[in-house]
């Protein structure tokens, strides 16, 4: 499976939800807004860092880059939409809209 | 794959609309097949040639009708469109309006369908 | 059930009212239903709130649409899910679900389904497609 | 009071557009003075005469234009709205385009301006 | 001051944010999704029980009844559309979306 | 400043690029600036990344508007807040906000003032009207 998410974790309870259903060895990918949630050294910062323990988390680089985000979450993998499409290819999708 | 995308958002107002771009691009930059494009919510506004938007920024609705151009099928929802005033004489070329029956088809022949939206 | 019916989940997040997904959705699934698909409806987060029973948006000035919850059986969508810990937090209890039909023999009413959230996970892994309003 | 409405979002939609008319119609039944109501991002959507929604729901369009042939100034912007393609040709009645000074001269000379959006 | 507040607290940081800044003798407004914040027993009550110490907690009629929402919270005061503009006239507003 | 002068104050909650709220926020700044108005901005919430200072959206194909943000003090907006708390939950420094412009005299760079909580609500009473956008 892979989970979406495209909302701010600071403002939004989205990741939250998506991160108690997903399953082991499960695909997140944090685009759009969501992508606030792969930075370092945020009040939100813990609950990737637990994710990652149990499923892959990604981050789409052009929302990063919007953003200028750069202190990444070790872990996190950063990808561009051409991964993200190999990502769907790979997994039945779930967008937590 | 067969690939499947529902925009629910509108142009512009919305990140929604361009992830659902760069993303389909990029799936048929690899080659994949894109089953057909779904407008639902304000998902319908995405396809009015009506907008002008400032020359320097992208034009949405022509982005959309050149890729239903390639061929794709590109179907706006008739339910969600009347509420919102999008009828016939306002879309760019390439673009139809059908029923949720699209949708279902898409879902169901579809292997992915992937959303964008709020 | 053939082996060729689909999988489809709908998962229904987002409060009802406050905007238009909720009842959107709705009329997404009830043309759905109408095809050959196996269709499966999980309310979490903010959506257990459209299975409120007693909503009543005269006074708003807006169409309401409760009551097409409650015939949802009557169009053979009856996989009608609700995760626990989304009623717990937001202080409902299976006593303030709606009814979404009734009992073809028995005529005794049903009422969604409660589950737990790690059902949740397992279940949208074994779908075709999923979609979420 | 002599009041300013600002709507943010589009009409059927979101709340905000309902949650504003009831407010208004709220303040008129008690007498207060609506200075403007102003459409910004998709609430520009909410006065095309396009829309055309179910037999036995509110027409959002055309409640606004009766509180505009009240005398009530409406505007919408133009930035926003030439984005979006509502257009002069699609307004209803007793609606304007006009550009944000007029939102500007609202939030000064309004004793209160109530936003609504999401 | 008068701050009305329109999403879920279960969903959205803003009710939050709204009660962070409210000054004491100030207004509070829950209309639209925001009117979930007003109920007895949930995982958000305390939060509302904490401002209604400093603050007046109203929340919209026609938004409850719209969501069956009713066992409201003691000490906040159900109004309605006509009590909103009351509200408004007698106070400057935020509209914290 | 003269007593008829209205003081309007906008708030900035939301982020950046996921929705057009900034983007279009900031052009009602633009326009307001060149009335007779004592304007003031929050940055707050998920608004202080606005601030970031970097951002680059060619990636995503879609316009910008930190540039515009670097010559507020030119459209004589100057009094430019952004919440410490708001900024520090997000892990920003001071030190990551972008340039609003530069002193007329000394040419020395110009930041947004960081303020604490506890200065908004007060500051929020003593303006004519406040928009959030």
């Amino acid at each position: 499976m892979l989970h979406t998410v495209n909302k701010s974790p600071f403002q939004n309870g989205t990741m939250e939800s998506c991160l108690r259903c997903v399953n082991p060895g499960d695909a997140v990918l944090l685009l759009e807004d969501g992508v606030f949630g792969a930075v370092t050294g945020t009040s939100k910062t813990a609950l990737i860092e637990e994710a990652l323990k149990n499923a892959e988390v990604y981050a789409l680089s052009a929302d990063l880059k919007a953003r200028a985000l750069e202190n990444i979450i070790p872990g996190i993998k950063v990808t561009d939409y051409a991964g993200f499409v190999d990502l769907v290819d790979q997994n039945k999708v779930h967008s937590w809209l | 794959m067969k690939l499947a995308v529902l925009v629910l958002e509108g142009p512009y107002n919305h990140e929604a609309s361009d992830s659902a771009y760069n993303f389909i691009q990029a799936a048929l930059e690899k080659g994949h097949e894109i089953r057909g494009i779904f407008f639902y919510h304000d998902g319908v506004y995405n396809v009015t040639k009506l907008m002008e938007p400032p020359q320097d920024d992208r034009h949405i609705a022509n982005r959309w009708s050149e890729l239903g151009a390639k061929g794709i099928d590109i179907v706006v929802c008739i339910a969600a469109a009347k509420r919102r005033g999008i009828v016939d004489d306002v879309l760019v070329p390439n673009v139809r309006i059908s029923g949720l029956g699209q949708l279902t088809m898409m879902a169901i022949e579809a292997d992915r369908l992937v959303t964008f939206g709020d | 059930m053939a082996e060729d019916i689909k999988k489809i989940m709908f998962t229904v997040r987002k409060a009802p009212h406050g905007s238009i997904y909720v009842y959107e959705g709705l009329e997404v699934k009830l043309i759905m239903a109408a095809y050959d698909a196996d269709i499966s409806v999980v309310f979490m987060d903010d959506g257990v709130f459209a299975l409120k029973d007693g909503q009543n948006t005269a006074e708003l000035g807006i169409k309401g649409f409760a009551a097409t919850y409650g015939v949802m059986v009557d169009y053979e969508i009856s996989k009608i899910y609700v995760d626990r810990k989304s009623m717990e937090d937001r202080g409902m209890t299976e006593n303030d679900l709606l009814v979404i039909g009734e009992d073809e023999d028995t005529e005794e009413p049903i009422k969604p389904t409660v589950i737990e959230t790690d059902q949740i996970g397992p279940m949208m892994a074994e779908q075709h497609n999923i979609l979420c309003f």
